[in-house]
């Protein structure tokens, strides 16, 4: 065995771990805790099958903002399961036979890491042979995402948008009047906020790096999004809400999210007057490369706006309910 | 060597992983959740290395902002119940 | 005008009579006028057509539109749609005469719903009649159902509601979970539904096979009341009395087994069951029903139960004269439509005026009482003959046809069977009329009324029966009519005789 | 199936066993959380399938370097990376209909928010039958 | 030569972090209550980390990467401790009491142990 | 030069005018966005069908990479048609919309459930038109996500849509994630997504255990969106308690969008020959589809809440589809597809009579019921005639769809089958009468004032009844569509 099948398998038992541990555990915040463990092996899991770009994202999303948003959840809700009264019996088995049939599936797949399974031979030898000719740029992830396969991420893009909206409509009607309240922030955390003042700068640096250096390595709109987002969740987190919405108001997030969907949507208009089809961006520039280039750089710049925005305002939705737990269920 | 740091590290977070699983109090839990993170964030760096492509550090980059963030929030949460401004009616929490 | 014109003129006729009583619901002499206004109509467009069918020439059709690819809406004159036309559109007159006298006499609720319901059902009745193929047909006898189904439940009581109930569930169940199957099922083989002279079938279906789908067809046109489906006719005798004889002459049942001839005759072709003897069964279960019905008839008390027993066990002998699938059976069973018509109605119209003037519903109440209302009785005799076959009434042809279509098919138990079911007509219906006549009333000396005639007691009070005298002359007018009729289908039976045959190709 | 097979297919049925275990958090527990967890790591532990398929023995992240090099299956990267998206704000709207439903019920187990519309359905048509008597 | 130098001094800097890093988690899971633990794993995972982070720097040489590995270090250099330091106060304000040599003190307050109800 | 671009612009219309929808202050200026969009939608996809009709299968490819490298728009007979009864339901749902959602939803919150309500209409409009497996994924959850919040605005009403949306989307997610699973399987076994080129490579793999348990894990999947029983337990409360207008889109188009996809799958990408496809419909879906239809029949005849038991009818009636299919034939996969476009019109027709109750009474019980069709007379008689199209009586659609049900059952020699089928439509004689009776038979209760629905939303119902009844009289049209789809889909067109 390589070492290469060590640390996979390792970390594999250690999600396997971490998912038991979950399913077992009855305290909310521990399971909580634990899934954010869970999405951090999964991401280090993720980069060792040199999927980096995604390790990316689900590190953002599983580690950071999945937290966030459930921790927010159980603070308004429950931090404890109460014990399971109906019979297991039954999800059981229909686990298990859901289960069975997988591993019966897996029998005529290709072995792990056969260069000669099907997806190794069939459409994706282009992406790795051409995106240099095409779209001129190294991440090929970036170029499948953004051009190839560019109206997925536009549906991408749509969908989180959707969540945003969602959880606008769920929860707007319960968000606070920002008046009469006592406004609790960290005051006499002191060294919380010199450390947070002194990291926000350099977070949205690095926001910022992600989001314009997707072209070349991991990283592009959506990661970026949730990096800029997380300078502002943590501001919102020390300084007080009060003082985050102030900065950058509801409403104004809501609009930055449309305008990223509209951003994305509307580069693809472009090429209508060109007569092209929906989303080529070849037209945009002098050449087929350098057009590709500037449409992959404002579609992702579309993208992280939204993604950004949603973040935020979901955050804002989550953060400024006005129903903290009950001693109860504390 | 590398493997030997990173044998080491995955030693690390399995024990980490068992004091967050042990509990008792949540305070072992946040303190090893942030522990397990750091280490991760080694890992991540430890691997690009073993592989030969070490210029995916931006993902440990982020793991470690993100570790930070997610301490703070769960700070917040315990300490005022809430990660909005809190109105706690009695006063600052428990 | 041509022929295609009148023809959509006897669907459009009643359609915007409906309409218009709608429309002229509140005022009730208008809405009346315009009742019997579109009866008339109807019935002068009626026999127009059967002035041109007769004249030779092309018979009249009229096509009103696809469905879907190969099944079409349409319309088409052939000699048993005609008689049946004929019918439903004369007597739907006389009906509606009869509808206004007992509605106002029993101050009955929501009569524009009733006025209109009815017209719908005579229009779906003449679309019954004239349809040019099965599926045509199928949906004017949904249409019919449905139209119906408001009549029966018109009281509203809990009993009326069980009775509607029971009405739509089984012509509903009946048509759909059966007749529609066979439906299609004859679409998927023979790939048409026209009615054809001779049938479709033949060759199309395994010849094993044909008598289930007789069966779906036979049972499921449910208003043919073939038992065991025959539940719903005594269930709806809960509804008015012009309702029932609208169910029992005009429309309803008559739609059904005209439906079962239709099938007979156009579908499978009387020579393609003659020769596969697919439907010798069914003579079997119709010989059943019909003295099974009969049987039950005579332990009835109540007059409309008995009759509506009487017409169970009548629409069988028209079965029977299907099943027989001989020339002479088939026009046997298609001159039973008619003569049963007129002498059912008769007889319905007769109960609905006892009802109208003394409120009695049981017969063993009602000795005496055709002393008191000489007209309604004497109608009353003259429609129980035509029933059971009597010359001089249009009954004795139909019953003499059918025994030689038993005859010509070999069937001597069924000429038996005949007889035997002539005879119990006789014992379940002349006893009425002697009753009414001879008996003496119980409680003459006026003492002691009991509670189940307090209603009728409480119009006139004081000695049982005073008061009692002849029924309005909106119901005498119309029953006589129609008694009148009975006699006349009698002396112009060969006419009848006449217009039907060409259907077997003679 | 020999030695080879087994460690070929490993990875998977690895995975397979992960979205199990998620799975069955989500239809066994009834605390509404606890189920948008299990949702979580069942939905993970498909991206992992996804990701697994496209890695290639030797091969490295599908970033060109400009040398020749075998590179991983970039497509199912870029099918994740959406798939995750779906996944967040699918979490993001459960979790607010978790607190929506903490709102209307005061309690976020199944079994007693069953039991409380049971009592307002069955009280709502014990209430109606004495309407109609 | 320098070669062998660079990776002698890395694979010092490395195993001692490793060191560190399984002593301090050792210490996490060993450990009789909170601010012992916290006392393991707060120091042993700072130096640790930086440890294999200057490790992996001497490795690297002059590129981007050290540039990235010297932003992660410094950034933990500075979150780590915060965050020992803020768990620590949020535990100290809760009322939860480090145990003193008899054993006494852990456990009586709310925020004490969560019941994991198994 | 637009004609070229129309595939697209199905789709890309409603999404950008999702976020354009954000910028409106007010409900109303939302609402007359969303209708507008609606209505170009209704045209492009009407200019769409009879571009089919006229051409065949039209491609479209997005970012002019050519497929299977990018993602491929593909138009036929089959979705053509579906993607006219989404943007028609929605364009005659809209009017209706816009009074009862100003009675059931917050002012604040009415622009943005119109931006949600556009985006549910991308997505599934989206994942009908695409000709790639992956693309329909993301569109099925933009507009799952959106149908749960959307289910989830009748907690005004009701708190039960909060738990019926949390359940949907659980369930919904989860069969969404299976989806996922299978179609992660068909492409590691064919190296595609696109839908055309998948066709073409599974056939070339043959017997492979891989590819059944990718089957197996896209019709559990679609199943699971669709509400084939029993997988339906979402379903139920997800329509009884969302908002009317909301109820009435999901009803007509939600389902109908999986049940295009199953379609899709089961007939174009794996086909008739893969070695599972014919025990599949034989032994699971056809079974299961008489199951649904009696018991979810039988389940809706003691149901207090009318719209429940609508809902249970709509399981029902979607085992009418499921049931279609399983016959693999032309005339089964006519009937599938004329039901669908069928069952939209009458389901739709129905909910929004019974919206028009709620928005009166607040609920829509049987007691409810009671003397309404004195009350409110026209929306009583328009839920009638809906009714009489769901028993299937003739003239109306119901009985075209039934009447191509059982003709496909009796070409396929199941007669027992057929038998089924009109026997189950029995059941809803039942279950459509108890209304009727209570609504005509019995006296309003006291101190009612409520009166009749404003015109509003009477006019959206006795359009689509209107529409019930002529579809139901020329069936032509539907049928020629529908003809063509099937043999589309069995790839036998000419």
């Amino acid at each position: 065995m390589s070492i290469a099948a060590v640390i996979d398998i390792s970390l594999l038992v250690f999600l396997g771990l971490t998912a038991f541990a979950i399913l077992k555990l009855r305290a909310l915040f521990a399971v909580v805790m634990l899934s954010s463990v869970f999405s951090l092996v999964s991401a280090a899991l993720l980069v060792h099958l040199d999927a980096v770009d995604v390790a990316f994202t689900e590190a953002a999303v599983g580690a950071g903002i999945s937290t966030v948003l459930m921790l927010a959840t159980l603070a308004l809700t429950s931090r404890r399961e109460k014990a399971p009264t109906r019979s297991q019996a039954l999800p059981l088995i229909v686990v298990f036979l859901t289960g069975l049939a997988l591993v019966y599936g897996t029998l005529d797949m290709p072995r792990f890491g056969d260069p000669q399974a099907p997806i190794q031979v069939h459409v994706a030898p282009k992406y790795i042979a051409d995106t240099q000719s095409e779209i001129g740029i190294p991440n090929i992830v970036t170029a499948v995402l953004a051009s190839y396969r560019g109206f997925d991420t536009l549906g991408e893009v749509t969908v989180i948008f959707t969540a945003g909206i969602g959880v606008l409509l769920l929860l707007a009607g319960f968000i606070r009047e920002p008046e009469g309240l006592r406004v609790q922030t960290m005051d006499h955390h002191l060294v919380l906020r010199v450390v947070t003042k002194m990291l926000i700068g350099p977070i949205m640096l690095f926001a910022l790096y992600v989001q314009f250096h997707g072209d070349f390595g991991p990283g592009g709109g959506f990661q970026a999004g949730l990096i800029f987002a997380s300078a502002f969740i943590i501001y919102a987190l020390v300084f007080g809400l009060e003082n985050a919405r102030k900065a950058v108001p509801g409403r104004a997030v809501r609009l930055l999210v449309a305008c990223g969907v509209l951003l994305y949507g509307g580069v693809g208009f472009v090429s209508f007057l060109f007569g092209k089809n929906y989303l080529n961006y070849s037209v945009l520039g002098v050449d087929q490369v350098a057009g590709q280039h500037l449409g992959i750089l404002l579609v992702e710049f579309g993208v992280g706006l939204t993604v950004a925005a949603v973040m935020v305002s979901t955050f804002y939705a989550f953060a400024g309910q006005n129903q903290p737990i009950s001693d109860e269920d504390w | 060597m590398f493997a030997v740091t990173m044998a080491a590290l995955l030693a690390a977070m399995i024990l980490a992983l068992g004091r967050l699983y042990l509990g008792p109090t949540l305070y072992d839990r946040v303190l090893s959740a942030n522990s397990f993170g750091t280490k991760t964030v080694l890992l991540i760096g430890v691997m690009g290395f073993l592989t030969g492509r070490p210029d995916f550090l931006d993902i440990s980059l982020l793991y470690a902002l993100l570790n930070f963030i997610g301490t703070i929030a769960v700070l917040k949460f315990f300490r005022y119940r809430t990660l909005g401004d809190g109105v706690n009616p009695d006063g600052d929490g428990p | 005008m041509t022929a295609t014109a009148a023809l959509a003129l006897s669907l459009l006729i009643p359609s915007v009579g409906a309409v218009l009583i709608a429309l002229t619901g509140r005022h009730p002499n208008l809405r009346e006028t315009v009742t019997l206004t579109t009866a008339v109509l109807l019935f002068a467009d009626v026999v127009w057509l059967l002035s041109m069918a007769t004249g030779g020439g092309p018979a009249p059709a009229l096509m009103i539109g696809e469905i879907m690819p190969g099944l079409s809406l349409a319309l088409k004159i052939e000699p048993l749609g005609m008689m049946f036309g004929m019918i439903a559109s004369g007597l739907w007159m006389v009906n509606s005469i009869y509808s206004i006298g007992y509605m106002r006499a029993n101050s009955e609720h929501k009569q524009t719903r009733f006025y209109v319901c009815f017209a719908i059902a005579i229009a779906s009745a003449i679309g019954v009649a004239f349809a040019a193929n099965m599926f045509t047909l199928f949906i004017f006898y949904e249409v019919l159902t449905i139209s119906t189904y408001p009549l029966v439940a018109h009281k509203e009581t809990p009993e009326a509601r069980q009775g509607g109930r029971t009405y739509l569930g089984v012509l509903i169940g009946t048509s759909i979970g059966l007749q529609l199957v066979a439906i299609i099922w004859t679409w998927v083989a023979t790939g048409t539904l026209d009615f054809t002279k001779g049938g479709i079938i033949s060759g199309k279906v395994a010849e094993a096979l044909v008598p289930v789908l007789l069966a779906l067809y036979v049972f499921g046109i449910g208003k043919a009341a073939l038992m065991p489906f025959h539940r719903w006719l005594p269930a709806a005798m809960v509804a008015p009395t012009p309702v029932s004889a609208l169910l029992h002459a005009v429309a309803v049942v008559k739609a059904g087994v005209f439906t079962v001839m239709k099938v007979m005759i156009y579908i499978f072709g009387i020579d393609f069951l003659a020769a596969t003897g697919a439907s010798t069964w069914l003579i079997w279960v119709a010989a059943a029903t019909l003295l099974a019905a009969s049987i039950i008839a005579m332990t009835k008390d109540n007059l409309k139960a008995r009759l509506a027993y009487s017409t169970v066990s009548q629409l069988a002998y028209v079965t029977l004269g299907g099943a027989l699938a001989t020339s002479m059976g088939v026009l046997g069973g298609s001159m039973h439509i008619a003569m049963h018509a007129m002498g059912k109605i008769t007889l319905f119209f007769c109960a609905g005026a006892i009802y109208t003037v003394t409120h009695k519903t049981e017969i063993s109440d009602m000795d005496g009482l055709g002393r008191l209302m000489p007209f309604t009785y004497g109608a009353f005799l003259i429609g129980a003959l035509s029933v059971i076959g009597l010359p001089p009434m249009g009954g004795s042809w139909s019953k003499w046809y059918l025994m030689l279509g038993a005859a010509d098919a070999g069937q001597l138990v069924i000429i038996g069977v005949l007889m035997l079911s002539s005879l119990l007509n006789v014992a379940y219906l002349l006893p009425i009329v002697g009753r009414g006549f001879f008996a003496t009333p119980p409680d003459a000396a006026g003492h002691g009324v009991p509670q189940a005639q307090a209603v009728g007691a409480a119009a006139a009070p004081g000695r049982f029966l005073s008061g009692i005298r002849e029924a309005p002359v909106f119901c005498v007018v119309p029953l006589c009519l129609t008694a009148a009729g009975c006699f006349v289908l009698f002396i112009y039976g060969d006419a009848l005789y006449r217009l039907l045959e060409p259907m077997v190709g003679r | 199936m020999g030695v080879d097979d087994i460690l070929g297919l490993f990875n998977y049925w690895m995975v397979i066993v992960l979205m199990m275990i998620g799975l069955y958090t989500v239809v066994s527990r009834g605390n509404l959380v606890k189920k948008i967890v299990g949702l979580n790591i069942f939905q993970t532990s498909v991206f992992l399938l996804y990701i697994s398929m496209g890695k290639v023995t030797g091969g490295t992240a599908p970033i060109l370097t400009g040398k020749p090099e075998v590179y991983s299956n970039p497509l199912p990267h870029v099918l994740i990376l959406t798939a995750i998206v779906v996944g967040v704000a699918t979490t993001a709207l459960g979790l607010a209909l978790v607190v929506r439903i903490k709102n209307a019920y005061d309690t976020i187990e199944e079994d007693e928010i069953q039991a409380a519309d049971d009592e307002k359905e069955f009280g709502d048509a014990a209430a109606a039958e004495d309407g109609r008597r | 030569m320098t070669a062998l130098v660079t990776d002698a001094v890395s694979w010092a800097f490395l195993a001692s972090g490793s060191f560190l890093v399984v002593v301090g988690a050792l210490g996490l899971i060993r450990m009789p209550d909170f601010y012992t633990r916290l006392h393991a794993a707060g120091i042993t995972d700072t130096l640790g980390a930086d440890l294999i982070l200057m490790g992996l720097m001497v490795q690297a040489g002059f590129s981007l990467v050290t540039v990235k590995l010297l932003l992660i270090g410094a950034f933990l250099f500075f979150t780590s401790p915060t965050s020992t330091h803020a768990i620590a106060n949020a535990a100290l304000t809760a009322g939860l009491n480090p145990r003193i040599a008899d054993g006494a003190g852990a456990g009586t307050d709310s925020a004490a142990p969560e019941g994991d109800g198994k | 030069m637009i004609a070229a671009h129309l595939p697209i612009l199905q789709v890309v219309v409603p999404l950008i005018a999702a976020p354009l929808s954000v910028f409106c202050r007010r409900g109303s200026t939302a609402w007359a966005l969303t209708f507008g969009v609606s209505i170009a939608a209704l045209a492009i996809s009407m200019a769409l069908l009879g571009q089919v009709l006229d051409r065949g299968t039209l491609s479209y490819e997005l970012g002019d990479w050519a497929a299977p490298w990018g993602i491929e728009y593909r138009v036929d007979a089959a979705n053509a048609l579906v993607l006219l009864i989404i943007s028609g339901i929605s364009t005659v749902v809209l009017p209706y919309a816009r009074v009862s959602i100003a009675h059931e939803i917050e002012p604040h919150n009415q622009t943005l459930f119109y931006t949600c309500y556009l985006l549910c209409l991308t997505g599934l409009l989206g994942m009908v038109i695409t000709g790639d497996a992956f693309n329909a994924f993301v569109f099925l959850e933009i507009s799952s996500l959106s149908t749960y919040v959307l289910v989830a605005m009748g907690a005004k009403r009701d708190r039960r849509a909060l738990t019926a949306a949390y359940t949907y989307l659980v369930m919904g997610t989860i069969g969404a994630t299976f989806f996922v699973i299978g179609v992660g399987l068909l492409y590691m076994m064919t190296g595609t997504l696109n839908m055309a080129d998948l066709a073409e490579r599974i056939p070339a793999i043959g017997a492979n255990r891989t590819l059944v348990v990718a089957f197996a894990f896209i019709v559990t999947g679609l199943g699971l969106k669709l509400a084939l029983f029993p997988m339906h337990l979402w379903l139920p409360n997800a329509y009884a308690f969302a908002p009317s207008a909301v109820t009435v889109f999901l009803a007509a188009t939600a389902t109908k969008a999986a049940v295009y996809l199953l379609l899709r799958f089961l007939f174009t990408i794996f086909g008739t020959t893969f070695p599972t496809f014919e025990p599949t419909l034989t032994y699971l879906l056809l079974p299961l589809a008489v199951i649904a239809m009696f018991a979810a029949s039988t389940v809706a005849i003691f149901q207090v809440d009318i719209k429940r038991m609508l809902a249970y009818s709509s399981i029902a009636q979607l085992g009418y589809m499921v049931l279609g299919m399983s016959f693999a034939t032309v005339t089964g996969l006519t009937s599938t597809i004329l039901h669908l476009f069928n069952h939209a019109l009458m389901k739709g027709a129905l909910f929004m009579a019974l919206g028009a109750v709620v928005m009166r009474f607040g609920d829509a019980t049987i007691d409810t019921m009671r003397g309404l069709g004195r009350v409110m007379p026209w929306t009583m008689a328009a839920f009638v005639a809906g009714g009489l199209s769901l028993i299937g009586m003739p003239l109306t659609v119901g009985f075209i769809s039934k009447w191509y049900l059982v003709a496909a059952a009796l070409e396929s020699g199941l007669w027992p089958i057929a038998v089924l089928v009109v026997a189950s439509s029995l059941l809803a004689v039942i279950y459509i009468w108890r209304v009727v009776e209570a609504a005509y038979f019995d006296d309003p209760p006291e101190g009612v004032t409520a009166g009749e629905a404003p015109p509003a939303l009477l006019i959206p119902t006795w359009t689509l009844i209107g529409a019930n009844i002529y579809f139901g009289i020329d069936a032509s049209l539907t049928t020629r569509v529908a003809g063509e789809a099937a043999r589309v889909l069995l790839g036998t067109a000419s």
